[in-house]
């Protein structure tokens, strides 16, 4: 389609790539607040994700609650905090931090809950004590869960900093914003077809991290097939593998 | 010596697990615990090392009350297998043999080396030293299991029902090993079974739970088996037994 | 208070709007997902290129779900010819966003369906469609439900960027309230987007106790929780 | 055809079944006029229907073109501007009919010849213009855009984004006052942050609607344009030529003949101030004036 | 009567499950299959109602070819019972029992009212009819699936491991019932287990795997028993039996 080739003559242009306005700069500035709304989000919900998990206690409160964060509409937030505190980079990060919070804590609450709850007995048995239960044990084998929550979140992210454009800030969205009122359908599509680039991008990184982490010990125990093979008979009743105290 | 003094367990939910329990555990010899599902074996069990603290009562080791011992002390001193082993999914065999070592903060090296050498003593060929769990048998993995919890010499084994989910003739195998293994190593050794069979083959003494986390029967087998103590004991040793024209 | 009062109106009419916005996606969302995480299951382990099939789609569902929504909003007319103050627009979107989000926990709340029931199924005369509708979706409900339930809130949560092509919702109220400075219309806004989401989250809870009643009374297996934290965690 | 541009989708007009769709843009003052045109009209028996806050002017066009809105109420200088950009009259005059020829034209593709008109215009005007605050006007002794030239140090403009490439934002300024400036871009067409941006400093100028009540509130000074950068902005209602019957004309003129600058400020103040929903507004109006 | 003729079993990722079997599984009777884990017991058991399809070798049921027969079909009129019950999780006791009557399009108060009956048959309070499985004991699951396996009253009933997870004590009690059900009912029966001393009890007719899907021997327990034909069956034997005083 003609718009496409537009937009590819858009990315093409070399005056589009230099600058404060060029695709380097815009694409820097998106990388920055998309790390730094990781880094502040990650601060905040992994020690609470991984408590929850951890101890199994306060997921009555946090569970409900992170699902509540995510109604929170992003625009609306973003524009009541603008209207707080005025334009600058603190409304739309306080916004994306809280868009970005959900995955990162049920990642990692639900990756140590995933764990196997007789490996962890185990581990206790032994004589972890209850830190090294939670860095020897459950977050090397909940790695690739907690980082799979982190992926989303930053895909997420890195696309609704498009939308905080609506403020002046840079980033690819000012592509967009730029664009709107502007006609100029060539950049609507070179911007968002930069940002699917870089959320791909990223997303590719993450996918890579993801099977980085994973335990080789739990890669080998894959079996792709399923065999008609019965189970040996196993214990019934896991009841006592519920954590008498944590 | 390990000695129960009156020991009872009501877990939070209401469920009595234990009750009035007096026990004494002689060491060096081989103490099985059997009784069918349910019945609080694993739980008089995990009293030992403290997984489990009574809800009344005292338990004693060599006289002492393990109340007063920091419990992951006293688990880093006790050896402890059970069924499926329980080994950490993503480290290798060596490694999990080590783990009680490595978290006594030993050298990694020294560890590592005194593992390699428990693996021989339980009968794993070396060169699996650096696979994962999930790439061994479930008799290997069992093998490894036994070997970590010797590896810190313990004088207490607890084995929470190590050979129940192998192959019939693996079991064997292991029950076997185990056999030569006290031997060998001398250790006051605490079994959990459901099965009598195994029961009366590995234990010096045997202690019959009925439901309800009471004592049945306590005993050498012979004694069990010629002198049942209620008809409750009876049945119980006669469902071990073949039934088919095996007998 | 007294401004939603006065306004009650407009305040109504936005919320309305917002309601039809959102279920559209949702429901035609799920239609589309659970064929897609069929799909995506039962050519896992064919030989050759069908095996690709799985991977394939689920990445194809990543992308979906990296496009930024404003710009979507904006060229759907381009795409595929809708008319421009359409809300078709939108709600095209937001399917897209909402089959991104559930196809994954489709296809992972349908393999973690335990084998040995699929086999004793098959083992007692299921066909093989009557086995998936029998058997496999209603057990895989629990984790769909766990999907569904961050699709619904993600949807109502995402109609309100619609408000900056003239899509109206109650995403108005941020519009115009950032235009006049006018703080608590913008909280009435996300107020009434937040109980609008919260509302879809208790009906899809009591659907699922309804149509589900066996999950009353027991623990879901471990796949199963696997599946549905996987969910969650999108 | 569709040459690749999102907003010339001229598939199928829907064949209006007598109800005019008002469509406004995403302003509070422009969605006013068009609850306000809807009512009058719904007053004299023709059935409406309003679509606010569609968007820019390119997309309301668009969607007039589009057969998707029929009537929008417009600004007569920014309207030509986007119809025939090589215009260069400023005048109330020479603007409304420099545009009435536009818009028959089609402005150059934007709207299809003969198929849209332009009623009579209002004596009130609501224009862009640029703000200073009193401090700055006073410091560097500027009242007039001429008088920027000799402003030493950076200069920045708040406003919308469009305001990169249209006639009288940053381009404008450079070839009529050679006046070099960047633009800082807030979506709020004029307002609170537009404001804050001036007030606390961050920007030297603000682009804000003239009869925006918040100039007289917070003592701008709002620039003197001696080359007529700013085209005269009059109100005007754009509407498709198919619906508009002499008593459609005939009620939208009455409204225009009332709608002085004094009347679009006051009922500003009510949105600003007030907080008054637009519809509301509108109502009150059109009751007030006796429709 | 099933009848093997020459049957193999190459599963795509090439391992050989079955070689070249020739089997006779004689009407009204039950023969059990035992061997250790992966000798291909299940996957014989399984190519009777066509859940498995020979590589090569036909399988006849009371001379007719299966290869013939429609699987969905076939599978309605053959009941199987596996271990763990194979329970529909979402469904009740009485809709599980009744799940083929209901897929053959039977009447569902009419297929609800026989399920119930069939409840008592296989010794199931009838107060439990609306509890869901996982509502029920292992043992109670497994009545239910035996129950499941005679809906639709076949001929031949397949049991995969049925009492291999509960407990000894309810084992005993299920292998009697069995034994008590077969005479009433009558049934060509083919079992899987890999406890020899279930195999020799229950068996009419005892069928040894070998692993690598061969069978070492066929015969009747005491031909078995007085008789193996050769090291692996005696070795086999000689793991089943107790090996504690209680011999
Ligand atoms: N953490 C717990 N909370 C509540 N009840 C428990 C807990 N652990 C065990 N129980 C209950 O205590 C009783 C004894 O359990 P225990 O696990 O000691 O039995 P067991 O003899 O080891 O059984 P099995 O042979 O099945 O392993 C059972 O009724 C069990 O359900
Ligand atoms: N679907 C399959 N694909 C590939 N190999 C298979 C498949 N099903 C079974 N096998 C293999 O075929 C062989 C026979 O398996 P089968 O399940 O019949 O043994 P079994 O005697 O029932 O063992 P168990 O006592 O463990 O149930 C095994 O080596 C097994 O791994
Ligand atoms: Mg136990
Ligand atoms: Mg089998």
């Amino acid at each position: 389609m003609n718009s496409y080739s537009q937009a590819f003559a858009w990315l093409a242009d070399p005056a589009h790539w230099s600058g404060a306005t060029g695709v380097p700069q815009r694409l820097l500035e998106h990388l920055g607040y998309t790390g730094l709304t990781l880094i502040v989000a990650i601060a905040i919900g992994l020690p609470v994700g991984l408590l929850i998990g951890h101890t199994g206690r306060g997921r009555e409160v946090v569970v409900p609650f992170t699902g509540a964060l995510r109604a929170l509409p992003t625009l609306g937030l973003v524009i009541l905090l603008a209207l707080g505190l005025g334009i600058g980079i603190l409304p739309p990060l306080i916004a994306l931090v809280i868009l970005a919070l959900p995955p990162i804590i049920a990642g990692a609450y639900s990756g140590v809950e995933s764990v196997d709850r007789e490996v962890v007995d185990a581990a206790r048995s032994v004589g972890f004590t209850g830190s090294g239960v939670l860095w020897q044990v459950e977050v090397p084998l909940a790695l690739p869960l907690i980082v799979g929550g982190i992926r989303s979140a930053c895909l997420q992210v890195i696309a609704t900093w498009t939308v905080a454009a609506f403020l002046p800030l840079g980033g690819l969205g000012r592509f967009l914003y730029d664009a709107l009122p502007n006609e100029d359908y060539a950049q609507l599509l070179a911007g968002s077809i930069l940002v699917i680039v870089l959320a791909l991008l990223v997303d590719g990184l993450f996918a890579l991290v993801q099977r980085l982490v994973t335990p080789r010990g739990v890669l080998a125990g894959r079996t792709a097939d399923i065999r008609t093979k019965t189970q040996s008979p196993t214990r019934k009743d896991p009841s006592w593998l519920a954590p008498e105290k944590a | 010596m390990i000695e129960f003094r009156a020991v009872t367990k009501r877990f939070p939910d209401g469920t009595l697990a234990v009750d009035e329990l007096d026990l004494v555990i002689p060491p060096r010899q081989v103490t099985v615990f059997v009784g069918s599902s349910g019945s609080g074996k694993t739980t008089v069990l995990r009293m030992i090392n403290r997984m489990v603290d009574p809800t009344a009562g005292t338990i004693l080791i060599d006289g002492d009350d393990i109340a007063t011992r920091e419990p992951v002390a006293l688990r880093r001193s006790i050896g402890y297998v059970m069924q499926n082993s329980g080994l950490l999914p993503h480290r290798t065999v060596v490694d999990n043999i080590a783990t009680v070592p490595f978290l006594r903060g030993e050298k990694k090296k020294d560890a590592r080396a005194r593992a390699r050498e428990l693996m021989t003593v339980v009968g794993l060929d070396a060169s699996l030293a650096d696979r994962y769990p999930a790439q061994l048998s479930g008799g290997q993995q069992q093998r490894v299991g036994v070997a970590r919890g010797l590896a810190v010499d313990p004088n207490i084994l607890l084995m929470d029902e190590p050979f129940g989910a192998v192959d019939p003739l693996v079991r064997v195998e292991l029950q076997t090993e185990l056999k030569r293994l006290q031997r060998e190593l001398d250790k006051t050794v605490v079994f959990v079974t459901h099965d009598i069979d195994e029961a009366f083959l590995l234990g010096d003494q045997v202690v019959l739970f009925k439901p309800g986390g009471t004592v049945a029967q306590r005993g050498t087998p012979s004694e069990l088996l010629e002198h049942p103590a209620d008809d409750f004991v009876a049945e119980f040793i006669e469902a071990g037994r073949p039934r088919s024209i095996l007998r | 208070m007294n401004w939603v009062v006065t306004n009650w109106s407009q305040v109504s009419e936005y919320g309305l709007a917002h309601i039809w916005l959102s279920i559209p996606p949702i429901v035609i969302g799920f239609a589309i997902s659970v064929p897609l995480g069929w799909v995506a299951n039962r050519f896992a382990f064919s030989p050759g290129v069908l095996r690709a099939i799985r991977p394939v789609l689920l990445t194809v569902a990543g992308i979906l779900y990296a496009v930024p929504s404003l710009p979507l909003f904006a060229l759907l007319p381009s795409l595929i010819g809708t008319r421009i103050l359409d809300p078709l627009n939108v709600e095209i979107a937001l399917t897209l966003y909402a089959v991104a989000l559930m196809v994954r926990t489709t296809a992972d709340g349908l393999a973690a369906v335990s084998s040995d029931v699929k086999l004793s199924a098959s083992a007692m005369g299921y066909g093989t469609a009557r086995r998936f509708f029998g058997v496999e979706l209603p057990l895989a409900g629990p984790v769909l439900l766990a999907g569904l339930r961050v699709v619904s809130v993600s949807t109502v949560s995402l109609v309100t960027i619609g408000s900056v092509i003239g899509v109206n919702s109650l995403g108005f109220f941020f519009i115009d309230g950032y235009q006049r400075a006018y703080l608590t219309e913008v909280w009435v806004g996300i107020i009434g987007t937040v109980i609008i989401a919260l509302v879809f989250d208790v009906l899809l809870v009591l659907l699922g106790r309804w149509l589900m009643p066996w999950t009353r009374r027991q623990r879901i297996s471990r796949d199963a929780r696997l599946a549905a934290a996987e969910a969650v965690s999108a | 055809g569709n040459n690749g541009n999102p907003l010339s989708n001229d598939s199928g007009s829907k064949g209006s079944s007598g109800t005019i769709t008002v469509g406004s843009a995403a302003f509070p003052e422009n969605a006013i006029l068009a609850y306000i045109y809807a009512d009058a009209l719904s007053d004299a028996g023709v059935k409406t229907d309003v679509k606010a806050n569609i968007g820019q002017r390119d997309r309301y066009i668009a969607a007039l073109k589009n057969d998707e809105i029929q009537l929008v109420p417009e600004y007569t200088g920014n309207l030509l501007q986007f119809l025939d950009s090589t215009s260069k009259v400023s005048s109330s005059d020479e603007v409304y009919s420099a545009l009435q020829t536009a818009v028959k034209n089609g402005g150059g593709g934007k709207l299809d010849a003969g198929k849209a008109e332009v009623l009579d215009q209002a004596p009130g005007q609501d224009a862009d213009s640029y703000n200073v605050t009193k401090k700055f006007s006073d410091d560097n002794h500027v009242t007039s855009l001429a008088d920027l030239k000799n402003v030493k140090g950076e200069l920045k403009v708040a406003a919308n984004p469009e305001f990169a490439t249209r006639p009288y934002g940053i381009p404008g300024l450079k070839s009529t006052y050679g006046v070099s400036a960047t633009l800082t871009p807030i979506n709020d067409s004029g307002g609170a942050n537009t404001l804050k941006a001036l007030l606390d400093g961050s920007v030297q100028l603000a682009d804000i609607y003239s009869s925006d009540p918040s100039i007289a509130k917070n003592n701008l000074v709002t620039l003197a344009d001696p080359q007529h950068l700013i085209a005269a902005q009059n109100v005007v209602p754009l509407i498709s030529s198919k619906v508009a019957s002499a008593k459609v004309k005939d009620t939208l003129n009455k409204v225009s003949a009332k709608l002085t600058t004094d009347q679009l400020s006051d009922m500003l103040k009510k949105s600003y101030n007030d907080k008054e929903a637009s519809d509301q507004i509108a109502k009150e109006w059109v009751k007030a004036n006796g429709f």
